[in-house]
């Protein structure tokens, strides 16, 4: 109810004017039985907020209709100008990292021998984040007992590492001074610099 | 613009009413400047010496109904005692010349507290946002966090990859790798799940867990899937086969018409 | 800089919506840097808003200037009713609006200084209720022992009280009747904070 110590809405202006206000303010959609508390009695609540949306109509705000009441809302064709879309790159935590270098250089490679070059065990959970991003792929099986599945990078790791093509990788030599001893049943390590050729990325 | 200033009390408040309500103040200068106010004229031009006697006869009255005053209030009359001693001297010395000072700088500290108060009262009489008016109430976020993108470069890349051969390398010497032992515990639960939606007579093989990698693994998994196998066919769950010696041991889903059939040739199974 | 492939804008009607929507949606007000970046060349963001101030003067909803930009609130004579309807945290109490207008008028500045100059301790509660609307931020430590965080106002402590900049604030001689005379550091009173120095005030 109006409070009757509240000066009197003289007239349709001043009840638009508390309905602009009201709708604005307020949290949440307004409803018509809030603003007609609000008015004086005897007046519609939803004739003022009909009033207001036409005043309203074309301008970069405007009152509109939602669930459970009126709300003003940036007009839809300004709202899609001024839409910015924040970029949040996510970070590889560093086994990802770790598990992605290995592949990059020792594809095609099974999991166990993954394990084996970096000396500790690869969790399904890291895997799928690199599988998740699109950035490892399988590539066959490998003819041994179990026919584990063997581990290449896709063309969309090119893309995030700005690389041509794998040839494009430092070298393994250039990256070592000393080289560490090769795992004796992993496969050769593709050298990048091209003696041998990379397969195929499937993708 | 919303009024400004509450006007200070109109009539200086006397010392017992002070007393009384002594818990109300901020503090020995809070209540010196209450005092100061008091004495209705400018704060340039207070004395000090009537100030000092006002409020040590504040805090006379205070202890001599209730001893619990707080030490900075006692404080500040054991420092106005001492001032007062020294204001009473003839003016010439020096120690009324300290006096002096001290009692200028005690004006300025009061007059720094009035502005205070002052700048609070005319902030306090501002349209206040949240109280006299109002900001938009429903927030609209058109901005769109976009995630799908990896911090990730080559630099880092290499680095991972240094470091994981390193390591690798370092702990290359003899080492049995941890070994997942699929339990029978396991072979059970997986064998009665696989059970009913694998073709009768699939090859017990395909019953093992995946991500077996090891061939070591894969035979400890198949010998618990076997005794997992044999433990069911005894229930009656299942019927194992096998045709010929060191073949394939087949499953098939067990006859539930004949529940205590159990083996169909359990002379040919055997571990391999 | 206004994007190439945005419809160009026909003339200040469309103008005044762009910065009506964006006053609108921005959470904080709306500088004349960032409207002009978003209208074409050559326009004034200064002129557009002061347009679309004029438009709103009088309504329920006006454009005001605070903390450095533009922003929509509600007309202070509907202060009343909406009270009833939008929910009002409780008013800030003297102590803490006397801190706040010593860490106004004094920053950067220290809690031993605000303490030296209400001549009382400052409480954690106090501290606590500015934090809590956003009034003060630390504004680096003082190169003193100890060293002390020194307080400032934010941003959000100029929207609040409807101010532009700390200029606005009113001048110490404005606030007093008489300017105070220069305080001489000799034997002052003690403090509670046991700081034997006036802080110089930068009023």
């Amino acid at each position: 109810m109006s409070d009757p110590t509240d000066p009197p809405l003289a007239d349709l202006e001043e009840m638009l004017r508390l309905a602009e206000a009201m709708a604005f303010a307020s949290p949440a959609p307004l409803t018509a039985r809030a603003l007609g508390n609000a008015l004086p009695e005897g007046n519609d609540a939803d004739a003022v907020l009909a009033a207001l949306a036409a005043r309203y109509a074309g301008r970069g705000v405007e009152l509109v209709q939602v669930a459970g009441g009126w709300q003003f809302r940036t007009a839809p064709d300004l709202a899609a100008r001024l839409r910015r879309v924040v970029q949040v790159p996510r970070r590889l935590p560093r086994v990802a990292m770790e598990t992605l270098a290995i592949i990059a250089y020792h594809q095609p490679v099974t999991r166990p021998e993954i394990e084996e070059i970096r000396g500790a065990a690869l969790s399904q959970q890291t895997l799928d984040q690199l599988l998740e991003g699109g950035l490892v792929q399988p590539r066959g099986r490998k003819e041994t007992p179990g026919r584990p599945t063997m581990w290449g990078t896709t063309p969309a790791f090119l893309a995030q590492f700005g690389l041509n093509d794998l040839g494009d990788l430092p070298r393994r030599q250039d990256l070592f001074v000393e080289p560490p001893s090769q795992p004796s049943h992993a496969s050769p390590p593709p050298s990048p610099a091209g003696e041998q050729t990379l397969p195929e990325p499937e993708g | 613009m919303a009024a400004v200033a509450e006007s200070p009390p109109p009539e200086p408040v006397p010392a017992d009413a002070l007393l009384l309500r002594l818990d109300g103040f901020e503090g020995p200068l809070d209540l010196l400047l209450e005092l100061a106010r008091g004495q209705k004229v400018d704060l340039a031009r207070i004395s000090i010496l009537a100030l000092v006697e006002q409020y040590l006869a504040v805090i006379e009255g205070a202890r001599r109904i209730r001893l619990e005053l707080a030490a900075d209030w006692l404080v500040m009359a054991a420092w106005l005692t001492w001032l007062k001693s020294r204001l009473l001297l003839p003016s010439g010395s020096e120690a009324a010349d300290e006096a002096e000072t001290a009692a200028e700088i005690l004006a300025a500290r009061l007059r720094d507290l009035q502005l205070v108060r002052a700048a609070a009262i005319w902030l306090g009489g501002r349209l206040q946002l949240g109280q006299d008016v109002f900001a938009r109430g429903a927030a609209e976020d058109l901005t769109e966090t976009d995630r799908s993108r990896l911090a990730a470069d080559l630099p880092g890349l290499l680095r991972a990859y240094l470091a994981a051969a390193r390591r690798g390398a370092s702990g290359r010497r003899y080492r049995p790798a941890a070994l997942t032992v699929w339990t029978v515990q396991s072979a059970l639960a997986r064998l009665a799940q696989l059970v009913g939606s694998l073709p009768d007579w699939a090859s017990l093989e395909r019953f093992l867990p995946e991500h077996m990698a090891s061939p070591m693994e894969r035979r400890a998994a198949l010998s618990s899937t076997l005794l997992a196998g044999l433990e069911m066919a005894r229930g009656g769950a299942i019927r194992l086969r096998q045709e010929i010696a060191f073949g394939p041991i087949l499953v098939g889903r067990g006859r539930h018409d004949a529940p205590h059939d159990t083996l169909d040739e359990p002379d040919d199974v055997r571990p391999h």
